[in-house]
C-alpha cells in the first residue's frame, strides 16, 4: 500500500500542557488507522495538527513523500486531507444542506448561490447514510446525534483522499454506526486512507487495520489489529489491564420508590410514560435515535414543560416547571450535549465542578469559601482522572473526554438522590469508564436512584438492574436487567399499529 | 421540529422563512400603530403624511439595511452616523468645491463609505479589535474628520442642480401625480431589495450568517473568514454612502456636525426587526419594519401634538411593548 | 376649529427653549390659540428638524414658527407651507429666503460683542481669556463665538484667546473643559461661556479649581443668577426668550389673519449683573 | 503563561486572576500616554491637573463599573445613562421639594436606581426582551419622566448643606491637605472594590460570569438564572443611582436633560478595559483602566490645547491603537 501521509517528530507544547512529544505516524492508502489513548493523550492535537489548524512547535509533515506546511485548514483542504472535529464545528443558524457545503456552494452567475442544487447534493450524501433528514432543517434545532450524523456527511463531501475521524460514533447508536462502517468500507475500497478515533473498543477491531497508541503526549506504539488482543490495546493505553466486571442485582423488593412518572405527556413525543424507580436502583433507558428518552429527561427536569403528568418522588407529587424546581426536588440531569448544554466552556475547572452547588460553597452574605471549593475541585480531579493543568484551568481547553469528566463532577458534587444520566460515558476512555461505572454503583449502593439512558447497549447491560426501552415517544417496555440484546431491540422497534 | 414520524421527503415548513402568513404577522406591530394614529386623528392617514414618514424612514432605513449585515455576522457598527457625514462632507467637496458632475459625486459617496468600511473591516480581523471599539474610534475619527474638512461649515449643493432630486424628487410620481413618491424612499426600497437579495441569495450573504452563527467553524471549513468579513463590512459602508447621498441631498447640504446618534437609531430599527445581536439570524424585511415602526411612532406623536417629553417615554414604552408582542408571536409559532 | 400654530424650536430641552416655549404659551393663553412646541434632541439634528417640521405642516396649522437649525435646509418645506397659504413666522435665528413674513430675533453676534466689551473692560483691556462654546457648528454657536472674539481682537489688542472648547452646553463635560484649560494656563483672567450650561460648566471649573478668573456668561437660569449674586461670575448677556415666544405667536396669528408686520422684530438683549439683577426691566427677561 | 513543562500537579498561574506583573502591564497602555502627556506639556502632571482627571473619571468610571456587571451577563444597559439622570431627579424631589434629610436622599437616589434596574432586569428575563431593546426603552421613558418631574428645571440642592460634598468635598484633604482627592473620586474606588469583591469573590459574581459565558447550562444546573439576572441589573442599577448622586452634587442640581450619550461613554471604558460585549469575561480593574484612558486622553489633548476637532480624531485613534496594544499583549500571554 502507498503511504499517503507521514508525521516526524512533532511537537506541540500549550501552556502547561506538553501535548505532543515527538510523536510520529503514518498513513496509507486504503487503510483504517486507530488512533487510541486515554482522554487527553493528545490524540485531537495530532490531528488538529494533521488538519492544519494548530501549526507544530518542531516536526515534520509529509504528504505523498513530499514535505508540507500547513498554515490552515484550507491548505490541508488542498492537499486532500478532511477531518471530522470531535467538537462539531456547525453553524447553527443555517440548514444542513448550507451546513455541508459551506465554502463550496454550487454558484450560478453573480455570485448567487444554486440552492436547489446545493439541498439535492446534500440530499444524496444524507442518503448515502440511509439519513432522514430534509436538508433544509436548521441544524440548531436537530439532536446531537443527528448534528453528527451531519459532520460526518460534510467530511465526505470534501472526497478526500485523508479522512480523519475524531470520535465520529460517540453520539451515535448501533444502526448508525453500521452505516457509517459502510460507508468506511466503501471509502477504504476507494484508496482513501482513514485516521479513525474512538473509544469503544469493539469498533477498533471491526475496522481498523492498524492501531496506534498514545499516552501523555508520546506515541507507545502501532501495531497491527488483527494480531493485537484488546487487552493488549488497553494495557497500551492505561499501562495496566482492566478486569470486566458484570452487574450485579440487588435485591429492591423492600426499598421505597424514589422517583414516579405517571402519565407523562408531551405533543407527539412523550405519549403516556409511566414508570417508577427505587432507591438504590439502576434504570438503564435504551431505545434508537429519536425514541424519546432525552425528551422525557428533559421533561421530567423541568427543562421543558409537559402537557399532562404527574411525577412524584418519594412517594409524593412534585410540581416541577423549571431545572432549578426539579434539582430542589432532588433530581439532577447530565444532559447528552456538554458544549451547550453542560459547561460554561469559558470559565475553569472549579467554577464548572461547582456550578450546581455553589450556595453550599457560600457564607451568609455569599461569599465564596475558594479553599473549600479548590480542595473539594481537586478532589475530584484525582476521582476521576481529570487530566489538566490544575482547577483554574479553562474548560474549553481541556480534551473532548475531560470535560465529559468535569460535568460528571458536576453533578456527583451536587449529591442529588435522582439522578439522570443522559449519555454519561460520551467520548471517556475504557479506563475512566470504568472508574464511573463504579462510582455509579456505588451511588446506588448509598441509596440514590439513577437514570442511565446510553446509546451503547453494552453499557445498559453493564450497569442497568432494569432496562426501559422506547420507541417513537412511547415506553414500550421495561426489561429485566442483564437481558437479551434481541429482546432490547424488539421493544426498540415496536412501532405503534405495528404488531410485535 | 415536526414529531418524529414527519417523514423525510416533505420538509418541516423552514422556519427561518416562514409562511404568508407568517410574513404578514411580522407586519402586525406597524399596522396596529398605524391604524391606532388613523383613529386618533385623521390628519395622520393622508398622502402626504404617510410620504413625509417614508422620507423620514428613509435615512435611518437604509443605514439600518446596512447595519443589519454587520449585526448579522455578530458585529457592531458605531461609526454609520458620522460615516454617512463623512460621505456627504466628501461628496460636497467633489462637487461643490472641485465642480465634478453629479454622477462622479454619487459614486464618490459610494466609494468613499465602501473604503471606510474596508478600513474597520480590517480593524476588525486584521489587528482583531472588537467591532465596538474599531467603530467606535472610526466614528470619532470621522467626526472629526468632517468638522476639519469642512472648517465646521456646511456645504451647500446649490450649485450642482439636480442633486436634491436623488432625495426629494419623485420618479414615480412622473407616472402617478397623485401618489408622488420621494425618490429617496425609492432608493430604500431598492437597497433593501438589493441586500435582500444578497443576504438570501449569494455567496456572500452565506457566509454572513455563517459567520455569525459559527465563525470558527466558518474558518475550519477552509473558508477566507477574514476576506469575507472585510467585504462584508465594506458593502456596508457603501450603503453608508448612499445614506450619505439621501440625507446631504434632502438637506441640500452636508451638515458636518450631523450623525452622531444615528448609529444607535439605525441599530434599534435592526433589533425592533427582529434581528439578534448576537448574529447569525436577521432578515432586511423585519428591518424594514423596525425603521418603518420607528418613523411612524414619531410622526404619529408628533401629529397629535403629544408635548415632546410625552413623545419620549410613549416612545419608549411602545417600542417595548412592540417587541414583547413580536416576541409572543415567535414563541408561539416555534 | 380651534386656531393652531406649531412652534418647531431647536431644541426643547434646555432653559432658554423652555422660556421661549413660556413665551409660546402665554401669547397662545392669551390670543386664544393652541400652540405647541417641539424641537430636536439638539442642534446637530437638521434632518429632525425637517421631519418635525412636515409633522407639523400635515395638522393644517393656521401659521407656523421656525426656528430653522440651518438656514437652507428647510427652504423646500418652507415652500410648500407657502403653496398651501400657511404664513411662517422664524424666530431666533432667520432664513435664507423672503417666505417668512417676519423674524422675531436678537442679534446674537452682537450680543456676544456686548459680552466681549464687558470682558474687556472688567480685564482691564489685558490678560489672558478662553470661550466654552456651546456648539462649534450651530448658529448661535458660531454667532456668539465670532461675536465675542471678533470684537476682543477689534477693541482691546492686548487681550489674547488662549482657547475655544465646546462643551455641547453639558454641565459637566464644560467643567471638565474648564478645568483642563485652568490647568494648562494658570495665569487665564477671564472665560466666556455661551449659554447656560456653558457659563455653569465655567463657574463648576473655577469654583473646583478654586482659581480667580472673571467669568461672563450667557443667558439666564437660576445657578447663573446665584453665581452673579455670589461675586462668582461678573455677568451675563440675556436676550428675551420669553418674549421671542411670545411675539413668535402673536405674529404669526397676526400673518394668519393676513395683517402687515415688519421684516424683524427686535427683541433686543441686556447686560446684567449684580448691579441692575434685580431691575424691573432685567429680572422680567430673566427666567430661573 | 509558564512553559510547558509545568507539572500538572501543581496548577499554571491562573490566566484570569494574571501574575502581578501582568496586571501591570495591563496599566501600560495608561502609563504610555500619562507620560507621553506629561512629556508634550510640564502643565499636565501636576497634583491639581491629576485630581481634575481623577474627578472626571468618576462619574464615567462609577457607571462604567455598573454596567461590566451587566455586559459580563451577556447583556447591554443603554438606559444607564438616563437612570442616572432619572435618580438625581428624584433625589432632588425628596430633597428638595419635600426636604428630607440627606441620608434620607442617598437612600433614595440607590433605591430609585435598584428599582429601575429591578424593572429592566425583569423585561429581559421575564418578558424576553433582548437587552437592548429593553434598556433602550428604559432609556426614553426615563429621559422623558424626567423632564415631566422636573417641568424640564434643574432642580437645585442649594437647601442641603452638605450635599455638594458628596462629590466634591475632601475626606483624604483633612488627612492629607496636600493631596485633597475628592470624594467622588473616593465613592469610585470604593464602589469599584466592593463591586470587585462581589464579582470575584461572591455566587452573585460567580453566577455573573456563568450567564454569561452559557445561560442554558447554568439553568440546567438547577440555578434560577431569572432569579440571579434580575438581581444583577438591579445592583447595577443601584450603581447608577450612586452615579447620579455623585453627578448631581457636583453641579449641586439634578439637570433633567442631562444623560444621553453618557451610557456609550461608559460602555467604551468597559470594552477598552477589556471586557467582551458577548459576555462572560471581564474585570472591573479593567473598566477602571478604561475610564481612566478615557479621562486622561480628554484631558490630555485639551491641557495641550489641541483643537476640538483633531482632539475627536487622536481620540479615536489613540483608542484603537491602546486597545490594539492590549491585544497584542494578550495573544503573547497567551
Ligand atoms: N488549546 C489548548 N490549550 C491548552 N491545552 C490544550 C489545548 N488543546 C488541548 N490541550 C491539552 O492537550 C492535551 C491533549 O488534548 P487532546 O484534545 O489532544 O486529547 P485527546 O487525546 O483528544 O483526548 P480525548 O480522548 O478526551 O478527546 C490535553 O491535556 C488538553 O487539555
Ligand atoms: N426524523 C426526525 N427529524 C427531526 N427530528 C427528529 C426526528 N426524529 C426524532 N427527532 C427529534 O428527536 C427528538 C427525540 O429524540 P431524543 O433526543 O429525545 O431521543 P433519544 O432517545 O434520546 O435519542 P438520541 O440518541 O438521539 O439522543 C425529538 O425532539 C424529535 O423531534
Ligand atoms: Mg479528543
Ligand atoms: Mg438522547
Amino acid at each position: 500500500m502507498t503511504e499517503l501521509v507521514r508525521m516526524e517528530g512533532i511537537e506541540k507544547r500549550f501552556p502547561g500542557v506538553h501535548a505532543l512529544k515527538s510523536v510520529s505516524f503514518d498513513l496509507r492508502a486504503g487503510e483504517v488507522h486507530a488512533l487510541m489513548g486515554e482522554n487527553g493523550a493528545g490524540k485531537s492535537t495530532l490531528m488538529k495538527v494533521l488538519s492544519g489548524v494548530y501549526q507544530p512547535d518542531a516536526g515534520r509533515i509529509l504528504v505523498d513523500g513530499r514535505e508540507v506546511t500547513l498554515p490552515g485548514p484550507a491548505a490541508a483542504q488542498a492537499q486532500g486531507i478532511g477531518i471530522i472535529h470531535q467538537e462539531l464545528a456547525l453553524m447553527r443558524d443555517l440548514t444542513v444542506g448550507q451546513n455541508i457545503w459551506i465554502g463550496r456552494e454550487p454558484r450560478l452567475s453573480f455570485g448567487r448561490i444554486d440552492e436547489a442544487r446545493l439541498n439535492a447534493d446534500a440530499q444524496a450524501l444524507l442518503a448515502r447514510l440511509n439519513l432522514n433528514i430534509d436538508p433544509r432543517t436548521p441544524v440548531g434545532g436537530l439532536t446531537i446525534a443527528r448534528q453528527q450524523m451531519v459532520e460526518i456527511a460534510k467530511a465526505l463531501s470534501y472526497r478526500s483522499r485523508v479522512l480523519i475521524m475524531d470520535e465520529p460514533t460517540a453520539a451515535l447508536n448501533d444502526a448508525e454506526i453500521a452505516e457509517l462502517f459502510r460507508i468506511i468500507a466503501a471509502l477504504k475500497a476507494e484508496g482513501v486512507g482513514i485516521i479513525y478515533i474512538s473509544h469503544k473498543m469493539d469498533e477498533i477491531k471491526r475496522i481498523s487495520d492498524r492501531v496506534t497508541v498514545m499516552r501523555d503526549g508520546a506515541l507507545v506504539d502501532t501495531v497491527p489489529a488483527a494480531d493485537t488482543p484488546i487487552s493488549r490495546i488497553i494495557a497500551m493505553m492505561v499501562g495496566r489491564a482492566l478486569a470486566d466486571e458484570a452487574v450485579v442485582i440487588p435485591d429492591l423488593s423492600a426499598a421505597n420508590p424514589a422517583l414516579e412518572v405517571r402519565g407523562l405527556w408531551r405533543g407527539q413525543e412523550l405519549r403516556d410514560i409511566s414508570f417508577s424507580l427505587k432507591k438504590g436502583e439502576i434504570l438503564g433507558f435504551a431505545g434508537l435515535m429519536g425514541a424519546g428518552r432525552t425528551e422525557l429527561a428533559r421533561a421530567i427536569f423541568g427543562a421543558e414543560p409537559c402537557d399532562k403528568g404527574e411525577i412524584l418522588v418519594a412517594g409524593l407529587p412534585v410540581s416541577i416547571r423549571s431545572p432549578s424546581d426539579a434539582v430542589r426536588a432532588g433530581i439532577g440531569y447530565l444532559s447528552e450535549d456538554r458544549k451547550q448544554f453542560g459547561l460554561a466552556l469559558g470559565m475553569d475547572v472549579r467554577a464548572n465542578i461547582a456550578m450546581a452547588s455553589l450556595p453550599r460553597f457560600a457564607s451568609r452574605i455569599g461569599a465564596i469559601d475558594e479553599d473549600a471549593l479548590g480542595d473539594i475541585a481537586s478532589d475530584y480531579i484525582a476521582k476521576l482522572s481529570i487530566r489538566t493543568p490544575g482547577d483554574r484551568q479553562e474548560v474549553r481547553l481541556l480534551s473532548g473526554g475531560n470535560q465529559q469528566k468535569v460535568v460528571i463532577a458536576k453533578w456527583l458534587l451536587r449529591d442529588c438522590d435522582i439522578l439522570i444520566f443522559d449519555e454519561p460515558t460520551r467520548g471517556i476512555d475504557v479506563g475512566a469508564k470504568a472508574e464511573i461505572y463504579r462510582l455509579l454503583n456505588d451511588l446506588a449502593a448509598k441509596g440514590k436512584a439513577v437514570i442511565v439512558i446510553s446509546s451503547e447497549l453494552p453499557e445498559v447491560l453493564r450497569l442497568a438492574h432494569r432496562i426501559a426501552v422506547m420507541c417513537e415517544g412511547r415506553l414500550t417496555g421495561i426489561l429485566p436487567g442483564g437481558a437479551a440484546q434481541e429482546q432490547i431491540m424488539e421493544l426498540a422497534t415496536k412501532r405503534e399499529g405495528v404488531a410485535a | 421540529m415536526t414529531t418524529a414520524k414527519a417523514q423525510p421527503e416533505r420538509p418541516a415548513p423552514v422556519r427561518r422563512a416562514g409562511g404568508a402568513h407568517q410574513k404578514l404577522l411580522a407586519f402586525a406591530s406597524l399596522i396596529v400603530l398605524v391604524i391606532g394614529f388613523s383613529i386618533a386623528s385623521q390628519r395622520f392617514f393622508q398622502i402626504d403624511n404617510i410620504l413625509s414618514i417614508l422620507q423620514a424612514a428613509s435615512v435611518n432605513g437604509v443605514l439600518a439595511v446596512g447595519v443589519t449585515l454587520i449585526i448579522i455576522t455578530g458585529g457592531i457598527d458605531l461609526s454609520i452616523g458620522t460615516m454617512m457625514t463623512f460621505c456627504a462632507v466628501i461628496t460636497g467637496v467633489v462637487l461643490t468645491w472641485m465642480g465634478a458632475p453629479l454622477l462622479v459625486g454619487v459614486l464618490t459617496a459610494i466609494a468613499t463609505g465602501a473604503a471606510c468600511g474596508l478600513l474597520s473591516g480590517t480593524l476588525v480581523t486584521k489587528a482583531r479589535i472588537p467591532p465596538f471599539i474599531a467603530t467606535l474610534g472610526l466614528m470619532l475619527v470621522l467626526k472629526g474628520l468632517s468638522l476639519i474638512v469642512t472648517g465646521t461649515k456646511p456645504i451647500y449643493f446649490n450649485d450642482t442642480p439636480g442633486y436634491t432630486e436623488i432625495s426629494t424628487g419623485s420618479l414615480v410620481g412622473l407616472v402617478m401625480p397623485q401618489f408622488p413618491l420621494p425618490n429617496g424612499v425609492l432608493v430604500l426600497f431598492l437597497v433593501a431589495a438589493i441586500v435582500g437579495w444578497i443576504l438570501t441569495r449569494t455567496v456572500l450573504g452565506r457566509y454572513t450568517f455563517a459567520l455569525g452563527s459559527n465563525e470558527e467553524a466558518v474558518r475550519l471549513s477552509g473558508v477566507n473568514t477574514d476576506r469575507w468579513k472585510i467585504a462584508i463590512y465594506a458593502l456596508a459602508g457603501a450603503i453608508c454612502g448612499i445614506a450619505g447621498l439621501l440625507i446631504s441631498s434632502r438637506l441640500n447640504s452636508a451638515q458636518p456636525a450631523l450623525g452622531l446618534g444615528y448609529e444607535l437609531e439605525a441599530i434599534a430599527a435592526v433589533v425592533i426587526g427582529g434581528t439578534s445581536l448576537s448574529g447569525g439570524r436577521g432578515t432586511i424585511l423585519g428591518t424594514l419594519i423596525g425603521a418603518l415602526i420607528m418613523a411612524v411612532l414619531t410622526n404619529g406623536l408628533r401629529v397629535l401634538s403629544v408635548a415632546p417629553e410625552w413623545q419620549t417615554v410613549v416612545t419608549g414604552v411602545i417600542i417595548i411593548v412592540a417587541v414583547y408582542a413580536d416576541q409572543l408571536r415567535r414563541r408561539k409559532a416555534a | 376649529d380651534e386656531v393652531y400654530i406649531p412652534l418647531v424650536s431647536k431644541g426643547f430641552q434646555h432653559q432658554f427653549w423652555q422660556a421661549v416655549k413660556q413665551g409660546a404659551d402665554k401669547a397662545g393663553a392669551e390670543f386664544g390659540v393652541k400652540v405647541s412646541f417641539d424641537g430636536p434632541d439638539n442642534e446637530t439634528q437638521v434632518d429632525k428638524q425637517i421631519d418635525m417640521l412636515s409633522a407639523a405642516l400635515a395638522n393644517n396649522p393656521a401659521a407656523i414658527g421656525i426656528a430653522a437649525l440651518d438656514s437652507q435646509a428647510v427652504i423646500p418645506l418652507l415652500k410648500k407651507a407657502q403653496e398651501a397659504g400657511i404664513p411662517v413666522v422664524a424666530f431666533d435665528s432667520g432664513v435664507d429666503s423672503d417666505i417668512p413674513v417676519t423674524t422675531a430675533t436678537t442679534d446674537n453676534k452682537a450680543a456676544a460683542a456686548l459680552a466681549a466689551d464687558k470682558m474687556g473692560e472688567l480685564l482691564g483691556g489685558e490678560g489672558k481669556v478662553a470661550v466654552i462654546g456651546h456648539s462649534q457648528t450651530s448658529l448661535t454657536g458660531i454667532d456668539r463665538r465670532d461675536g465675542f472674539v471678533n470684537e476682543l481682537a477689534a477693541k482691546f489688542p492686548k487681550i489674547e484667546i488662549v482657547a475655544v472648547e465646546y462643551g455641547d452646553g453639558d454641565h459637566l463635560k464644560s467643567t471638565e473643559i474648564t478645568k483642563a484649560i485652568l490647568a494648562a494656563n494658570p495665569d487665564i483672567k477671564g472665560i466666556f461661556g455661551t449659554n447656560e450650561g456653558s457659563a455653569i460648566g465655567v463657574v463648576n471649573g473655577v469654583r473646583e479649581m478654586g482659581a480667580k478668573v472673571t467669568i461672563v456668561g450667557f443667558d439666564s437660569g437660576k445657578a447663573q443668577k446665584d453665581a452673579i449674586r455670589e461675586g462668582l461670575m461678573a455677568g451675563a448677556i440675556t436676550q428675551n426668550p420669553v418674549g421671542i415666544g411670545y411675539e413668535t405667536v402673536k405674529a404669526a396669528l397676526a400673518a394668519s389673519k393676513g395683517e402687515a408686520l415688519p421684516k424683524i422684530i427686535d427683541t433686543g438683549f441686556y447686560w446684567y449683573d449684580a448691579t441692575n439683577i434685580d431691575d424691573p426691566t432685567i429680572s422680567a427677561v430673566l427666567y430661573d
